[in-house]
C-alpha cells in the first residue's frame, strides 16, 4: 500500500487540491468564480453519469447491483442514527443541531467518489459503473432520517411532507446523475463515443481545477469558523473512518469486486456538503450551518481525500483484493 | 409636473434557498410583484460568509414595492421568520411614477 | 461634524437592451454619472420571469445620483416611455458626502 | 428513416434536451449558470464558423454557394411576410405582435442548425461547410421585414435607419459567426489543426449541456406562459413544418447537395431566440416578449429538435438523396 | 402591530480592491455587519468604465445598516479616502424590524 | 522571417485576437462573460505551469535555469526605473504616475508570454519549460521599484511593508503559477498525461477565445480612453520595443536557447495588466487608472501580440539562432 499511498500524493488531482489548501491559509486572493465551480461540478455530475450508464449498458444488470442499491439506500437511512448518537453523547451537541449534522454523513459527496474512482482506477481496481446509481440514490434518503431526529427539536412550521419527498426525487443533484446515467445507458458506447473527447478526455482536468476550488473554499471556511469544537473535529474525523469501514464490509459481504466495494466503503463514509445542507436551510433553518458545513466541508471532505480513500482501498483490498481474506 | 406618489421599498436579505416562502408571502399580501438581486458575501453574527453557490450557502436581496398598508401585511407576516430564519428586513418611503401599479 | 447634502437617488429596473437609452437620458439631463447593478429574476404583471441572457430577456438596475431639479428633469423625461417599455422607477432623499460632485 | 428516427433519439445530445425538459416539469431546481450558458453558446458559434471557415477553405467557393446564399438571404427577407399573414388571420393576432412573431421565423436558431447538422453527419448526410455563411446571412434580413409589417402599429418614437443597419451587420452572432468563418478560412485546415481539440472534439459534449439548458429554458417559460392561445401553439408548429418544406425545396431546386439542401430546410423553419428578441425589445418594445418568446422557444424549437429535423431530412433524402426523386 | 425603529443605511460604492479597507473601518465603528452587493458598470467623472475583472478594475456595492451615531462615525472614517480613492458613500433613513440587532 | 511573420497572422490565435478588436470598433455588442474570462484565464495559467514543470521534471535543473531566473528577476527591479525616467521626461507625468506605469513596465504579462510560446512553438524554438518559473519570479518585483518610485509623491496612508511583500508572494497568479509547476515538476510526464487532454489539447482553444475578449476590451478600453496623450502612447510602443531588445541581449548573453532568449525579451517587454492594476489601486489609489490600463492593455498588448513577439524572435534568431551571431 506503501506505493499506493504515495501515488495519491503525485496525482496532479490531489496535488491540486492541497495547493487551494495552501492558497487559503496563505491569504492568497486566489479565487473561482461560482459559476464556473458551479458549471464543473454540473459537468463532473454529468460526466460520471454517462460514464456509468454506459458501463451498465455493456455489463448489464444482475443481482449484485439490485443488492448493491439495497445496501446504498440501508446505509443512507441508517447510519444517521449512529452519528446522531455521538453527536448528542461525545459531541455534547442539541438535538436539532445533531439531526442536522446527522444527515449530512448518512448522505455522500460527489466529488468524494469521483476522486476515489480516479485513484483506484489508477491503482487497477476500478468500482462497478452502477456504482453511480447507488451514489445518486444514496444522496437524500439521509434527509429524511436526519430530519426525523431533529424534528421534534424544529419549532416553528412543519414543512409538508410532500414537498420533501419531491426534494428527496428531484432535487438538482439527483436528476442529473440519474438522468445521465440513464442517457448513458439508452445511447450506450456507441453513442458515447462522440460525446467522450469531452466529457471523459476533460474529466481529470476538470476534476483537478474544482478541487483547486474545493480546498480553497475548505481552508477558508475553517479559518473563519466560530462554533466548531475539539470534539466536533474529532467526530468529522471518526465517523468518516467508522462508516468507511461498515461500508467496506457491507460492499465485501454482498460480493462486490473490489472496487465497488471500496467505493462502497468511501460513499458511507463520504459526508455531503451540497445536497444536504441547502435541504437543512429549508426544512431546519434554525439549525448552525457554520457547524455542519464546517464539518463535513472542511474536515471531512479533505480527510477523505487526503487519507480515507487510501485506507479504505486498502482494507478493500485486504477483504476482496487478489488474494484477500474474504475470497 | 409628472406627478408621484408615495409607496415603501421593502428589501429582505435571504438564504437563496428561502427566497420562494418570501415570494410567497408577497403573492399573499396581494402586492404586484417583485424584483431579486444578486448578493456577494457579508458579515453578520455568524461570521463573514462568502457567496459559495457549490455549497448552497448563497443569499439574495428580495425587493418588492408595495402601498404602505401592504407592506405592513407583509412585514407582520414575515416578522416571526426574521429572527428563526435570519432575514434581514429593511423598509423605506419612495417616490414611484405610474403609482397605479402598486 | 462632516456636512452631507440632500440629493435624490434614482433606480430603474429596465430591459438590458434598453440602457443605452436610460443612460443617454441621465447624460443629457446634465447628471454626472450613473451605475448599473444586476437583477436576477423578477415578477409583475406578466408573470415570472427569469434571467435568461441566452435569450436576451435580462433586466438590470440603472441607479444614478442626483440634485432634485435634474432628478425630476430626468423623471420627466423617461415617463413617456415608463408605460410603453414597462421600466419601473423609484426615487428617494438621500445623504450625500462630496456633495458638489452631484 | 425508421432507424434514422430511432437514432435522433438514442443520441445523447436530443437526450439531454429532453432530460432538460423533464427536470423543468418536474419542478427540479436544476439550473445552468448563466454566465456558463452563454460562454457555451460563443463557443458554439465560434467552433461552428471556424469548421464552415475551413471547409470553405478546401472546396473552394463556387456558384452553388452564391446561389445558396441568395436564396437563403430571400427567404429571410420574404418568410415573415407568410407568417404575418398567418398571425394576424388564424392566429387573431393585431399588427404589431404579428409583425415581431414574424420576424422571429424568417430568422434562424443556431443550435436548431448544429444540432441537425450534428443528426445529418451521423445519417451521413453532412451539409456544406458553406451552409455557416448562409445561416449567417439569415440572422437578420428577417428583423427589417418584421419591422416594416409592424411599423404603421407602433407607437412612439422611430429608431433611427441606421441604428437598425448596424444592428442586422454588427450584432454579436452575426459577428462571430461570420469572424469565425473567415478566420477558419484564412488559417485553413493546417490552422485549424492546432484547435481543433478545443473546438473540434469538445463540440458534441458542449452541445449536450447546451441543450440541457435550452430544455429547461423552454419547459419553464411555458409553464410560466400567460399570453399564449392554441391558436399560436397550432402556428408555432404550423410553420416550421410549411417553412422547413420550403426551404427544402428550395435548396433541391438550387441544386444543393442533400445534406446542404436538408440544412437550408431547418434553416428555413427554425425560429430566431437569441437575436431577433433582442432587436424586438429595442424596436418594438411595446410587442409581447411572453408571446415570441414562448412560441420559439418553446414550442418550435422542440419541435424541430425532436421531430422536424428528422422530418426534413428525410424529406431531403426523397428529394436528392440517393435515388432521390429530382436526381 | 409589530415595531420598527430607524437606523440608517449607508451604501458605499468601491474597488473591489478596496473592499477590505471599508468593512474593516465599519467593524471599527462597532457595526454588527455588512453585506456586499455586485455592481456590472458605470460613468463617473472618469468616463465610462466596465466590469473588467481580468484586469482587476470592477466595483462593488458594501452597504451596512447602523444607528445614526454609528453611522456619522463611519461616514467621519472613510471621509478622507472618499476623494482620494473615488469613493461614493450614499445614506439614507429606514425602518427595520428587529432593531436590537443593528 | 517574412514566413514566420505571415504565419503569425494566419495563426487562429492571432486572428481571434483581430476579431476582437475589429468587433469593438464596429460597436459590435459582442462580449465574453466575466464569470467566464476569469476561468479561462485561471485555466491558461494552470496550464502553463503544469507543462513548465513537467518540462523542467524531464530535463531537470542546471545552471542556466538559475541564471535566467535572476536575469529576469533583476530586470523586474530595474527595468521600472528606466521606463520612469521616460515617462517624467519625454511623457510629462507626474511622479506619482510615472511611478505607477512604471511598475507595469517592469512586471509582465501572462497572455502575452502564452501567445509568444504558441508562436515560437510553430516557428521550431520552442521555450524552455523553466521560462514559466521565469515569468512568475517576474511579475511582482517591479511593484516594489514602482512603489518606492512614486511613494515620496503618494499623499495618505501609507500601507505597511508586510501587506506589500504578502502581496508580491501570495498573489493570486504567482501562486497558482508556481503552484501548478511544482505540481508538474512532482507528478511528472506520468501524472501529466492523464490530464493533458484537459490542460494540453484544449489549450490553444481556450487562448483563442480568451484574446478574442483580450481584443474586445482593449479596444473598448482605448474607445472611452480621456487622459492619454499622444506622448505616452508613443512611450507605449517604445518602451516593450526596448526592454524587448534589452530582454533578448540579456537571454543571449546568459547562454540561454534562442527559443528561451526570446521568450525573455517578450517577457521584458510586456506589460502587466493583470496583477499589478491591482496592486496599485491598492497601494495608489490616486494613480489615474485610466493612464496604467490603457497605456498597457490598449497598446502595448496589441502591439507585443501583433509585431514585437514577430520582432523579438527575429531577434533572438540572429543572435543564438542557427548560424546567429553569439554562436
Ligand atoms: N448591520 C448590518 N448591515 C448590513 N448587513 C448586515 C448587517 N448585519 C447582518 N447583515 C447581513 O445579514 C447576514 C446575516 O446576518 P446574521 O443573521 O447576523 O448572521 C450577514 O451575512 C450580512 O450579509
Ligand atoms: N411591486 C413590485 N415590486 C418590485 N418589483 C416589481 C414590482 N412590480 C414589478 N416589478 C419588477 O418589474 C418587472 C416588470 O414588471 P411588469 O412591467 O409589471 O411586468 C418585474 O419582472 C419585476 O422585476
Ligand atoms: N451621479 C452618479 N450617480 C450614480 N453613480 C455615480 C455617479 N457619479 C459616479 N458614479 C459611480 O461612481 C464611479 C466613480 O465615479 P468617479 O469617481 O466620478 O469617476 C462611476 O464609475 C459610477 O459607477
Ligand atoms: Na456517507
Ligand atoms: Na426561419
Ligand atoms: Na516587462
Amino acid at each position: 500500500m506503501d506505493a499506493a499511498a504515495l501515488q495519491t500524493f503525485t496525482s496532479p488531482v490531489v496535488l491540486f487540491f492541497v495547493l487551494g489548501l495552501f492558497a487559503a491559509f496563505a491569504r492568497s486572493d486566489l479565487a473561482i468564480p461560482e459559476a464556473l465551480a458551479k458549471g464543473m461540478s454540473l459537468y463532473l455530475m454529468a460526466a460520471i453519469g454517462l460514464k456509468g450508464g454506459v458501463a451498465v449498458s455493456k455489463s448489464g444488470l444482475d443481482s449484485t447491483i439490485g443488492l448493491a442499491l439495497l445496501a446504498g439506500i440501508a446505509a443512507s437511512f441508517l447510519m444517521p442514527l449512529i452519528a446522531f448518537a455521538v453527536l448528542k453523547g461525545f459531541g455534547k451537541l442539541d438535538r436539532l443541531n445533531s439531526g442536522a449534522v446527522a444527515a449530512h454523513y448518512g448522505s455522500v459527496s460527489v466529488v468524494t467518489f469521483v476522486t476515489a474512482v480516479e485513484i483506484y482506477e489508477a491503482q487497477s481496481m476500478p468500482p462497478g459503473g452502477f456504482m453511480v446509481a447507488v451514489m445518486a440514490a444514496m444522496e437524500t434518503p439521509a434527509i429524511l432520517t436526519g430530519l426525523l431526529l431533529a424534528r421534534s427539536a424544529a419549532s416553528g412550521e412543519k414543512r409538508p411532507a410532500g414537498e420533501m419527498f419531491h426534494e428527496v426525487f428531484f432535487n438538482a443533484s439527483v436528476v442529473l446523475l440519474l438522468g445521465a446515467f440513464a442517457i448513458g445507458a439508452v445511447s450506450g458506447a456507441s453513442g458515447f463515443e462522440d460525446v467522450s473527447p469531452f466529457f471523459e478526455a476533460g474529466f481529470k482536468g476538470v476534476l483537478c481545477l474544482f478541487l483547486l476550488d474545493m480546498g480553497l473554499i475548505a481552508a477558508r471556511r475553517i479559518m473563519d469558523a466560530k462554533s466548531l469544537t475539539w470534539r466536533l473535529a474529532v467526530i468529522a474525523i471518526a465517523i468518516p473512518l467508522l462508516n468507511g469501514v461498515i461500508g467496506t464490509f457491507a460492499g465485501a459481504a454482498i460480493g462486490l469486486d473490489v472496487g465497488s466495494t471500496a467505493a462502497l466503503g468511501v460513499l458511507c463514509g463520504s459526508a455531503s456538503y451540497i445536497a444536504v445542507p441547502a435541504a437543512m436551510r429549508l426544512a431546519l433553518p434554525e439549525a448552525d450551518a457554520g457547524i455542519y458545513l464546517t464539518m463535513s466541508l472542511s474536515i471531512t471532505f479533505p480527510f477523505n481525500i487526503l487519507i480515507n480513500i487510501g485506507l479504505i482501498g486498502a482494507l478493500a483490498n485486504a477483504l476482496v483484493g487478489p488474494g484477500g481474506m474474504m475470497l | 409636473m409628472i406627478e408621484t406618489v408615495i409607496r415603501k421599498r421593502i428589501e429582505i436579505l435571504t438564504d437563496t434557498a428561502l427566497v420562494r416562502r418570501i415570494t410567497k408571502a408577497i403573492d399573499d399580501a396581494g402586492i404586484t410583484g417583485w424584483t431579486i438581486t444578486p448578493v456577494q458575501s457579508g458579515k453578520g453574527r455568524d461570521g463573514h460568509w462568502r457567496e459559495e453557490r457549490v455549497t448552497g450557502s448563497d443569499k439574495v436581496f428580495v425587493l418588492t414595492i408595495a402601498p404602505q398598508d401592504k407592506a405592513m401585511a407583509l412585514a407582520e407576516a414575515l416578522a416571526p421568520s426574521l429572527s428563526s430564519h435570519g432575514f434581514l428586513l429593511t423598509m423605506w418611503d419612495i417616490e414611484v411614477i405610474r403609482g397605479e401599479r402598486f
